[in-house]
């Protein structure tokens, strides 16, 4: 019999250099600073999480609006144009702050017959769950809002509530054009979950963890080079499936449908103006962040890249300057990420109902299959070997 | 086609208790039942390329019936031909088809024209309007590309298609100053001489616009997804393009090989067609079936770069001289009726005038290409996909200033 | 169902052609833009454009001639004639109807009516679009900034060139007879 | 074929219907005949309308597989009649045929040629609602440019513009 498998071969030095496993890093951080005795400890937690909700807040907030930006001028420069160019003065940075203080102002509107409680709530629930899957998203080695050994799972976990939101938002709006589109949500979402795991196993296996931070901290071998992708041959197929779906999964073109423009006008935000839309918009750009982080952290090193590993062998491990550096590796991947799927979008036309089930069932599991397959025999003919 | 012949059997068993109806039938009650919902396409909808209604009967996604209503954009243009003057119904008719003016007013224009026996129209004029109309079908296909991208949900090929539009445009605008509504074909020739070296920028159009082209192809027409959302959709038989009268890329995408400028010449394409200058493009079921709406789309990508090939051979012909013939200022035309049909790009548009002899029409029908071709809607859409009925109204190319004039 | 071959060669379609279709965009996403930014930048406007009409209201006889040509019957003019002048009442265009298609120019005996290169026509009210050719309150305000920049322009221009030639003259008188202007200044006490 | 053929030919089957040929002719001072120019035209009864759209699609000679057009035309308000007029079109002889028919105001009617082409369907229903001509077996015989409850025949001649419609001034 052959040996176990890497899944359980955790490289122990390498996880050491992840500190505080199983704890959260603000909570330290609060009782470091040490607040006085006789403040109960429930309150400095919960001050804690509080200041954990508003950077998660922040961040959420700033990627959404700077990925619109984003958007914007990248769709602008591929078409010819130059996209936003006033507000704000320089590339008109601040063309999404400006759209976001207008859609505050807009009158909220709810149409007749529509179901007020779930039209209300639908946005709330599609923008919480995408929070609740970002808690997962951790800021450097040593910031993060809660280590878990399963992250990866409660990400695909959270992020899927999203499609309840969505259909919820698309009964509610008392619309035939939502219905269809709430409907196609549905069927499509379905149809991706199963693709987009599988893919996710095969770094999985690779790398044997489901730790954000333990999958990153296991690539920074080969001067911060070791990616996931370069080190299986079942990893770079697995990605084009992973992304394929992850597209699906966004809501991005080609796979656009819930919103088809053309099709169904505006799918199931045809009814909602203002604020509400806003709130639809910001998780799709969240998502979009999250799908982007986890191909970043499972396939492209993390936080891991020549410059982590540069100050790792200078001795600068741990401290502010080296979470900054490696947020902004991450950030950087992120983006690169983001930039991709707006290429596609950009791009591509859209994709038929039925083509996308097509795709899904009949084309992305199967390979998706064939793609752990592969990765886990490679990953035990190299513990064999090596 | 696919028969319709679904039928809906509910999961869930009716119950027992139902009563008795005045029919004699027996009321079931159901936890879940269905049918068909009624949706209203337009009249604004992205898709429907303008104010038209579209009513969709659909079984989820699947479109059971489809019925076009027409009218709101209803001006009464065959109307206000019988209270104005012949000259002054010339910027009437660049509203019907507003993306091909041009061709509109060359299409009336031919049609006065040929209650005139005794009006020469000098060669240069006739060139510099076989020029302003292949340009401008290019420009009118060019819109059709890019919509048709947009219909199937591919924008960047839309701007790329505006970006040689304006530049058309622009073309245009020097020689007449409007953008859109042109007038500039009238009666008796053209409004006035090209201004200096109008010629030679159409040149440099040509030379760009060739190397354009290839992307555009590359881009939409070839690109996987395109092809896959538009084969075998929408397919239009031949006998069911001659039975509703399709001319134009509608006929020429189900595979007949016809086409006004060179079967039924007017102007001086008989000349262009015997020097070789272009040829027809015909749906060839490449990628699917012939007739379906990769087969149009195909036809109306390839016919822009022959209108090039058009515009390039009068460029080498062209010499100076008169561009307007001996027209009063007033137009009288001697009585009589004609009917003149010109390719237009959205396929035979036909212009019949009817004159007392006065300076006012008796009647002035247009035939509409769009009105005609949108005809088939009807027939093409049951059993199609939500998302295919986008893709089909697209692919008829209609513009419905002309189908409501 | 698709034979194994025709699978792959979807799968390998797909991504060919996305290949292909990323490479133009990406081609376009480092060129430089072609578009201007509007308000800022104009692109020329040609010299035959048909914009806002403008009159060479002394040339003009008030034969009607452009009335008539009118399709839409959306000019009305009105003069009292006194021997040879003209005492103007109205020269009104109804831009609410006009459609610009420019064929009221060509009949003018006088070719005293034209089509302009103003073409911004907006205004707060509907009946304000009834433009008055004869005085330029009528051109519409976009019109009226640029007339106004256009003259303020044209001042500043002959100010300068006046300036210079003052300059120019002084100098010259500096350089010729410096006496001289000591003379005048002699003169002017 | 030239349109001395095709009437020819037309007239060698024994098309149903067919009265006269009107071709265009020069004007005569002497007959105070204004001449016509323009386009030559086949006169047809009415009643046989249909019957001879059969021919011309069907005879192998002549094979108008399209009908380009279907139109009316009011020419005078003291004329009694209205004219329906029919452009015909072949594809594979690469020939034209107008066909027209004169129809009394007062009783305006005549088959349907939906049977024969289907493009005849929708410049039916507006010619119908144009010129108030009745399609005998025209399958759905609504209006289709106008609303549904317009008054009167707008293209005729004698047609009087409405004051308002739906409440809304048209002065």
């Amino acid at each position: 019999m052959t040996p176990p498998l890497a899944l359980t071969a955790l490289p122990q030095e390498q996880v050491a250099t992840t500190p505080n496993p199983g704890g959260n890093a603000l909570l330290d951080l609060v009782n470091k600073i040490g607040p006085p005795e006789w403040i109960p400890d429930w309150i400095v937690a919960l001050h804690a999480v509080g200041a954990g909700v508003g950077i998660l807040i922040g961040i959420v907030s700033l990627i959404a609006m700077y990925s619109v930006w984003m958007e914007r001028k990248v769709s602008g420069h591929m078409q010819c144009r130059l996209g936003p160019m006033y507000a704000g003065g320089w590339h008109g940075w601040a063309q999404t702050i400006a759209d976001g203080v207008k859609l505050l102002m807009k009158e909220d509107m709810i149409p007749t017959g529509a179901d007020r409680v779930l039209f209300i709530i639908a946005p709330g629930i599609v923008l919480a769950s995408i929070f609740g899957a970002l808690v997962a998203f951790p800021i450097s080695y040593d910031f993060y809002f809660a280590r878990m050994d399963l992250g990866i799972f409660m990400i695909l976990a959270l992020g899927s509530t999203t499609t309840i939101g969505v259909i919820m938002a698309g009964w509610a709006s008392n619309s035939k054009w939502s219905l269809y589109g709430a409907m196609r949500e549905a069927a499509q979402v379905i149809a991706y979950e199963i693709p987009l795991g599988l893919a996710l196993m095969a770094p999985l296996i690779t790398l044997g963890t489901f730790s954000l931070l333990d999958a990153s901290a296991l690539q920074s071998d080969w001067f911060g080079m070791k990616w996931a992708i370069f080190t299986n041959p079942a990893n770079l197929p697995a990605f084009v499936i992973f992304w394929i779906a992850a597209l699906a999964e966004t809501k991005r073109a080609p796979f656009d449908l819930p919103e088809a423009e053309s099709e169904l006008v505006a799918g199931f935000l045809t009814e909602y103006s203002g604020i509400r839309w806003s709130f639809f918009f910001m998780e799709e750009y969240a998502a979009m962040f999250l799908m982007s982080v986890i191909a970043a952290m499972f396939w492209f090193g993390g936080f891991e890249s020549p410059a982590t590993w540069a100050l790792r062998s200078a001795g600068v491990e741990g401290g502010i300057f080296f979470g900054a550096v490696c947020f902004v590796t991450l950030v950087i991947k992120a983006f690169a990420g983001v930039f991709l799927m707006m290429w596609l979008r950009w791009t591509l036309p859209r994709v038929r109902i039925d083509q996308v089930m097509t795709m899904g069932y009949k084309y992305l599991t199967p390979l998706a299959l064939l793609c752990v397959l592969i990765a886990a025999v490679s990953e035990a003919v190299k513990s064999l070997l090596f | 086609m696919v028969e319709q012949t679904q039928e809906y059997k509910p999961s869930i068993q009716p119950s027992e208790e139902g009563r008795v109806l005045p029919s004699g039938e027996r009321e079931f009650f159901f936890d879940v039942s269905t049918s068909d919902l009624e949706v209203n396409m337009g009249p604004q909808h992205p898709a429907t390329h303008g104010v038209m209604r579209v009513l969709l009967r659909t079984d989820g996604e699947l479109v059971t019936g489809a019925q076009p209503h027409l009218g709101y954009l209803h001006r009464g243009a065959e109307k206000i031909g019988e209270n104005v003057e012949w000259l002054q119904y010339l910027p009437y008719t660049d509203r019907y088809d507003y993306l091909a003016a041009m061709n509109n007013n060359l299409g009336y224009s031919l049609a006065v024209e040929a209650l005139m026996p005794g009006l020469e129209i000098p060669r240069r004029a006739t060139l510099i309007r076989t020029i302003c109309a292949e340009l401008n079908r290019i420009a009118s296909h060019l819109i059709a590309f890019g919509t048709y991208g947009l219909d199937i949900g591919a924008f960047t090929p839309f701007f790329y298609a505006f970006r040689e539009r304006e530049w058309i445009q622009a073309l245009f605008e020097k020689i007449c100053g409007a953008r859109l509504t042109y007038s500039y074909i009238r009666i008796g020739g053209v409004f006035n001489e090209a201004p200096p070296g109008w010629l030679k920028e159409v040149e440099h159009f040509c030379d760009v616009f060739e190397e354009k082209w290839k992307e555009y192809y590359d881009l939409l027409a070839l690109n996987h997804i395109f092809v896959m959302r538009t084969k075998d959709i929408g397919v239009i038989t031949p006998e069911m393009a001659y039975d509703f009268g399709l001319t134009g890329p509608m006929l020429r995408g189900s595979g007949i090989d016809f086409d006004l400028r060179r079967d039924m010449p007017y102007m001086d394409y008989t000349e262009i067609w015997e020097a070789g200058a272009y040829q027809i493009p015909l749906g060839s079921g490449e990628k699917g079936t012939l007739g379906d709406c990769w087969d149009r789309f195909d036809v109306r990508v390839k016919e822009m770069i022959e209108s090039i090939k058009i515009v390039r051979y009068c460029l080498g012909v062209i010499e100076p001289g008169p561009v307007l013939g001996d027209v009063p200022k007033v137009i009288k035309v001697p009585p009589g009726e004609a009917y003149v049909g010109i390719e237009n790009p959205r396929g035979e548009l036909g212009h019949y005038s009817h004159s007392d002899g006065g300076k006012v029409a008796v009647r002035c029908r247009v035939r509409g290409p769009s009105f005609v071709n949108l005809a088939v809607l009807e027939d093409l859409m049951p059993g199609t996909l939500l998302a295919d009925s986008v893709a089909i109204i697209g692919s008829t190319d209609i513009v419905v200033g002309e189908t409501d004039r | 169902m698709v034979s194994t071959k025709e699978y792959f060669q979807n799968v390998w379609d797909a991504l060919k052609t996305t290949a292909i279709g990323m490479r133009i965009t990406g081609k376009y996403l480092m060129q430089k833009p072609i578009t201007v930014q509007y308000p800022d930048e104009r692109l020329p406007i040609p010299d035959r454009y048909r914009g806002i009409h403008y009159l060479e209201q002394e040339k003009c006889i008030n034969c009607l001639a452009c009335a008539r040509a009118c399709p839409i019957d959306c000019i009305e003019m009105d003069a009292i004639r006194h021997g040879k002048e003209l005492e103007w009442v109205a020269f009104t265009l109804d831009y609410q109807k006009c459609m610009f298609c420019e064929l009221c120019v060509y009949p003018c005996p006088k070719d005293c009516i034209h089509m302009g290169t103003e073409f911004a026509l907006v205004t707060y009210d509907r009946s304000e679009l009834n433009h008055d050719l004869l005085s330029f309150q009528g051109m519409g305000r976009g019109a009226r900034i640029r007339m106004r920049e256009a003259q303020a322009k044209k001042a500043a221009k002959e100010k300068a060139k006046a300036a210079a030639a003052a300059k120019k003259a002084d100098t010259e008188k500096d350089a010729d007879e410096p006496e001289a202007a000591g003379a005048g200044t002699g003169g002017d006490e | 074929m030239d349109f001395k053929a095709i009437y020819d030919h037309l007239r060698a089957v024994d098309a149903p219907g067919l009265i006269e040929a009107d071709e265009p002719r020069l004007p005569d001072k002497e007959t105070k005949d204004k001449g016509r120019s323009g386009m030559p035209f086949v006169r047809i009864e009415p009643a046989s309308f249909v019957d001879f759209l059969l021919v011309c699609r069907d005879d192998p000679k002549l094979t108008f597989e399209l009908l380009v057009d279907l139109t009316a035309s009011d020419p005078a308000a003291d004329d009694e009649n209205l004219w329906v007029l029919v452009q015909l079109l072949s594809v594979k002889h690469k020939h034209r045929l107008a066909v027209k028919a004169y129809l009394p105001k007062s009783s305006a009617s005549i088959p349907s040629a939906t049977a024969v082409y289907r493009a005849a369907q929708w410049h039916e229903r507006e010619c119908g609602e144009m010129y108030g001509i009745t399609f005998v077996g025209h399958p759905d015989p609504r209006n289709i440019l106008l609303p549904d409850d317009w008054v009167g025949y707008p293209m005729r001649k004698d047609y009087e513009f409405p004051k308002e419609y739906h409440g809304v001034s048209c002065e």
